[in-house]
């Protein structure tokens, strides 16, 4: 196990006092570069590459060693490192003591081999997915390599709508329209309905002359008994106008039985 | 031909074969996303090919397919065959019910024809949208009459002939009269008094402000 | 075949010849720049036509020609032969550069799917951006899956056609190196140690990439 660590003080691109200009240029470009680094696990994958073995064989004391120094060297360069890195790096501190010492019987949990192996096949599949990006990325890609028509021919949809209307539902639409306005007294159609207030001016004109008793529907006016809508527009108005008349003792009114013609005629002043 | 082993002199390299000449010819029509011409096959070519020649054997190549190659001015392209034109188009018929706002406007107008918008209107007790004058328009079963010699000139609507068909009539006089309705029963479908204007008039002022077509 | 026959029987019509049948589908396939489903297709087509049989002969066809047909998922394709690519300079359009980590977190996806984002992480030792995953759900590569059964029903992520039509694949399954990565175990979800009783251990695993595509 010390010869590990021996090993790596010689090999370090990150440290020590006797590396040669390359490997100082390369550890400092690593340090540098620490922006570019998409998190503790590619920077352990970039240091296993000096160890120049199947990922599978790697030696992960020598590189929790390597890590702990390029964090080390990257805080007396005063970068900021992310908290990840400080994580791992006391991740791998535990890990090292784990690897050095004899396991402890008392102790729970995974051993350090177990943990080791772990983080060994974190980096192999990490490295495993890089690869097989580059190889995804070199494939001949649409738009770049290989094309789709370039004129594509839309289809068109063409959309066939068919109203649905019978005769029944256009005469059904007559009628309902037709009822509508023999029941509407709010209708502003204005010429079929005759108000109380004209009404009343009417009778006003015409009561004067009515000695003898008279069936008040002989005071609609002219032209407004033969549309059933007119007529009863009217016949309303002139029945409310000659209550008004009777209210105001100007007229009698008079009717026999119901139903029978009501009929009115003028009554003389008091 | 003589100006093919002119190009294969200049050129330091021989032309591909030209059955692969075919096989670029017909990349670069496919992909491309207008017509090639000629000279812009050729410009992207490799040196000491023929575009033209290429462009002969892959129209015959073509000839007969599902797709073929055609002429657009002078530039070449790939266009479906003519006789797969139904291939490219995917009809889908709706049915759909008149808005009661068309239904309504379409009677006024059969019974009343020539009739003014105001007209309508005025039967209606409400007024008619522009919208459902266009549906009925665009179904064919109106169309503009003469103009009124009245103030303004208004249009007048009238129906037309397929109107008369769809509905199966002969003539628009031969639409059933007040009287007729009355008799058939349609008339009679009045709501009990009291009741009719209440939810009628409410309906009616929801329908006048959309008159959506109903789906 | 039996299944042909009845159809054939029900039909009121006869199929076209499978050589008409071929060149709808070849019409079709020309005219669109999408990937066309078999069963699209037959829905396009005369009733009683076999898509999937034309397609056999249509792709035979275009064997070795400048464009080819190509199978994307359950849908096909015509797409200009690889070997032509130089020809089309002019065509290429400027896509965004991906960043790495789009590029690695796209490769994760499409070996692992469906994979949830958390796994990506687990994967990749850091944390996945929003703005990664939404560039490639932008680009219409990646798409959400089905939620894992786990605490928590994390949502998933899978690849789609259209990356598979990108990148030139018949499937998810002729990603390159899928059948070594599997073989050496790099795919399988192997929990930290300490950590076994972790939910997603056991048959979600093995199920990794078998649930492709299915909707």
């Amino acid at each position: 196990m010390s010869s590990a660590m021996g090993e790596f003080s010689e090999e370090s691109p990150v440290l020590g006092s006797d590396v040669s200009v390359a490997d100082r240029i390369a550890a400092e470009a690593l340090i540098v570069d620490v922006d570019g680094y998409e998190g503790p696990l590619d920077v352990l994958l970039t240091l296993s590459r000096t160890q120049k073995v199947d990922l599978r064989k790697i030696s992960v004391l020598h590189l929790a060693q390597q890590y702990l120094l390029f964090i080390e060297q990257a805080k007396s360069l005063r970068i900021e490192l992310a908290a990840d890195y400080l994580v791992m790096a006391a991740w791998l501190t535990f890990l090292k003591s784990r690897l050095l010492l004899p396991p402890d019987p008392a102790e729970d949990g995974p051993s350090g081999e177990e943990l080791a192996a772990h983080l060994a096949f974190q980096l192999e599949r990490l490295q495993a997915m890089r690869e097989a990006a580059a190889k995804l990325m070199a494939r001949d890609r649409l738009g770049r390599d290989i094309f789709a028509r370039g004129i594509p021919e839309h289809v068109s949809t063409i959309r066939n709508v068919t109203y649905s209307a019978s005769l029944m539902d256009l005469m059904q639409a007559y009628a309902r329209l037709r009822t509508k306005d023999e029941f509407r007294p709010y209708v502003m159609e204005r010429e079929s309905v005759l108000t109380l207030e004209q009404a009343l001016e009417r009778m006003r004109g015409l009561v004067g002359y009515a000695v003898e008793w008279t069936d008040i529907s002989s005071y609609l006016p002219d032209g407004w008994g033969s549309d059933p809508a007119k007529r009863r527009s009217a016949t309303a108005a002139t029945f409310a106008a000659s209550l008004e008349l009777a209210k105001e003792g100007k007229v009698e009114i008079h009717q026999s039985e119901t139903f029978a013609p009501i009929l009115l005629r003028k009554r003389d002043a008091p | 031909m003589s100006e093919q082993d002119d190009n294969r002199e200049e050129s330091l390299f021989e032309a591909p074969p030209i059955s692969e000449q075919e096989r670029m010819v017909e990349a670069i029509l496919f992909a491309s996303a207008e017509p090639v011409s000629v000279r812009d096959l050729n410009n992207r070519m490799p040196h000491g090919c023929d575009a033209a020649e290429a462009l002969v054997h892959l129209r015959k190549r073509y000839l007969g397919r599902g797709v073929n190659v055609v002429k657009v001015g002078d530039a070449f392209a790939f266009r479906t065959s003519a006789d797969m034109s139904f291939l490219m188009k995917k009809e889908t018929v709706e049915t759909r019910k008149l808005s009661r706002a068309a239904i309504e406007t379409l009677a006024i107008i059969s019974y009343h024809q020539p009739v003014t918008r105001a007209e309508i209107e005025e039967i209606r007790g409400v007024s008619v949208s522009r919208g459902t004058l266009d549906q009925l328009l665009e179904l064919e079963w109106i169309r503009f009459g003469r103009r009124r010699m009245s103030p303004g000139r208004p249009v007048t609507f009238i129906v037309t002939e397929s109107f008369l068909d769809h509905f199966g009539l002969e003539s628009a006089r031969d639409l059933p009269g007040l009287k007729e309705l009355r008799a058939a029963g349609l008339l009679d479908s009045r709501p009990p008094p009291g009741t009719e204007m209440a939810p009628e008039e409410g309906g009616d002022g929801d329908e006048d402000q959309s008159e959506l077509f109903e789906e």
